[in-house]
């Protein structure tokens, strides 16, 4: 089995073969059945004629086609003579001949000597079938392959004829930051707090935490308003009076931890909050 | 969230795929469902939208992709001289005979093309990425059956086989076939 | 040629490319010379066209590009969702020191940890936008007082601390730890 030997890239094409068989056709202008035994092809030009074809079924197509005969009915005779005729051509001019040629040499023979057999009827009412039957069969099944390859060729490829658009992402411009759940922070606070054994003295309740969020509302509110504010103007009435409470109580939690100065000067005057001396500078952001 | 804001994502991500994006992966972009309607009207408004530019938004077998469109092939191949290689006739007739028969064996294709398969010939498909091996036929020597992929309907611009070119009827007689 | 096919080859050229494009690689699909004026003044029009939409056209060292803007990338990034980071449990029980104790200081943090607290730790955390500086110890050193910000409430979904889980439901679990 050698035919075919070719690695996927176009070597010569049909354009070749064209070249090759015109000028015979115009020389003798007959159809092709008659062309004489002694059809002289260069031994060159027989390699590159069995290049160009795929094989026994291309090379019958292109004869059956050149003709001009019905597929149908193909006239067996002239056909294999001329197949035969290329077959010796080849071999006379040594050139390793597949064996897809000489087996289809065989079968041509074989159908045309059946032709001239009467043919017999295999059951009753079946009509008896014809010799050609399954080459015509092979014959146009390849040609619709061979036409649906050219088809193929010719649709609009990627990266032939149209191009993909993939336009860059630079995934640097984006961090994605750990989740953080809830459950992930209780499970942290729990393990600092196995670790430090510090469940038994350090009882946090739900109020104490919200004493400890309003600590940080307070403290926060005093940096922006430059370290020193009245009294009342940290209670916003809106935050309802549990929360009120709340703030209160978060008020004097900063007194105590001296995070805080609450000051006033005497009874009933104006009582005054303010970070603890040592100064605050505004905007600033660290110690 | 915002149509026009998820259209916007649509189309960033369309425009970014390394492969086309199924409806699936478009949807799980967004936290929100979306669904299959609102998914293919947006993605049609992205199309009509992209109708007059350089860019068409094609629906393929495995999702929607952009691509440029052909008019503009004259100018970008002159930037990428290294083209895929021009495949033989021996390629092209073994790959017509997988797309319309598949799956097949290597023996069905030399049936059809009566001559042996080069092994080169199947190598160049699948190094292509167009066919594969999906089977086995449960016959002696349980050889491989081979069908085509979905990066070849891509490359192609097909959502499905059904959309290769029909098969050519055959005439009886050709009035004129070797006129190249 | 028409300006706006010459505009229109651009784009095809730019969305299409797999590497930047120089302006040698952009002259070379037409035929008619393009002044470096006319090319810059085109990409410099595209690249306002394109100023609301999903990309950029970008000038890089080696030429001009589409990029993808950083807004879409959490979009797209779920497309091919990496392992998501984690904070280490420095990070973790330094945040749920502030959030249980706030306002702590860096040397309250230590002494509960029983250990140094790394800088990159606080950094991490606050360039996270969830923990602030609310102002100062009035110890020597006046160190810093950190707080929770609205940020890390908001991100984890609670409108105030006092939705954290309650310390007592933590030392009934942590009791119930301990008889196993």
């Amino acid at each position: 089995m050698v035919a075919d030997a070719d690695s996927g890239v176009e070597a010569s094409g049909e354009a070749k073969i064209a070249a090759l068989f015109e000028p015979v056709a115009r020389i003798y202008g007959e159809p092709l059945e008659q062309l004489p035994q002694d059809l002289y092809i260069p031994p060159d030009a027989l390699a590159i004629m069995l290049d160009a074809f795929e094989g026994p079924l291309d090379l019958l197509l292109y004869l059956i086609r050149k003709a001009n005969v019905d597929i149908l009915d193909i006239p067996m005779a002239p056909l294999t003579r001329q197949y035969l005729d290329y077959v010796e051509s080849m071999r006379a001019s040594n050139l390793e001949l597949a064996a897809e040629y000489l087996v289809m040499a065989a079968m041509l023979i074989e159908i045309k000597s059946r032709m001239l057999l009467p043919r017999t009827a295999v059951g009753e009412g079946d009509e008896a079938e014809d010799p050609r039957a399954e080459l015509v069969r092979r014959l146009m099944e390849y040609e619709q392959m061979k036409l649906a390859g050219q088809k193929l060729n010719d649709m609009p490829q990627a990266e032939r004829e149209f191009f993909w658009v993939e336009t860059l992402v630079e995934k640097s411009l984006y961090v994605r930051h750990p989740d953080v759940s809830i459950d992930d922070l209780k499970a942290a606070w729990m393990a600092v707090v196995r670790q430090a054994s510090l469940n038994k003295h350090h009882k946090i309740g739900r109020e104490e935490l919200s004493v400890r969020e309003h600590m940080g509302i307070i403290l926060r509110a005093l940096q922006e308003r430059g370290g020193f504010v009245q009294f009342e103007t940290l209670f916003d009435p809106a935050m309802g009076v549990p929360g009120l409470v709340v703030h209160f109580l978060a008020m004097l939690e900063l007194g105590r931890e001296k995070l805080v100065e609450i000051t006033q000067t005497e009874a009933f005057q104006p009582i005054y909050v303010r970070v603890p001396a040592g100064g605050h500078e505004p905007g600033q952001k660290r110690a | 969230m915002d149509t026009s804001l998820v259209k916007s994502v649509l189309e960033a991500a369309l425009l970014a795929a390394r492969e086309p994006l199924s409806p699936s992966d478009l949807k799980k972009m967004f936290d929100e469902t979306l669904s299959n309607d609102t998914l293919r009207k947006l993605l049609d408004q992205l199309r009509e939208e992209w109708a007059g530019r350089p860019l068409e938004l094609i629906q393929l077998a495995s999702g929607w992709r952009f691509r440029t469109r052909a008019e503009f092939l004259p100018y970008l191949e002159r930037l990428n001289p290294e083209r895929p290689p021009k495949y033989s006739r021996a390629v092209l007739e073994t790959l017509a005979i997988i797309a319309y028969r598949q799956p097949v064996t290597r023996g069905d294709i030399e049936e059809i093309r009566g001559v042996a398969v080069n092994s080169n010939v199947v190598k160049t498909l699948e190094e292509r990425g167009w066919i594969d091996v999906v089977g086995h036929r449960d016959t002696p020597g349980r050889p491989a059956l081979f069908a085509t992929t979905k990066k070849f309907l891509d490359d192609l611009g097909l959502r499905s086989v059904s959309e290769l070119p029909p098969l050519e009827q055959i005439s009886q007689t050709l009035e004129l076939n070797h006129d190249n």
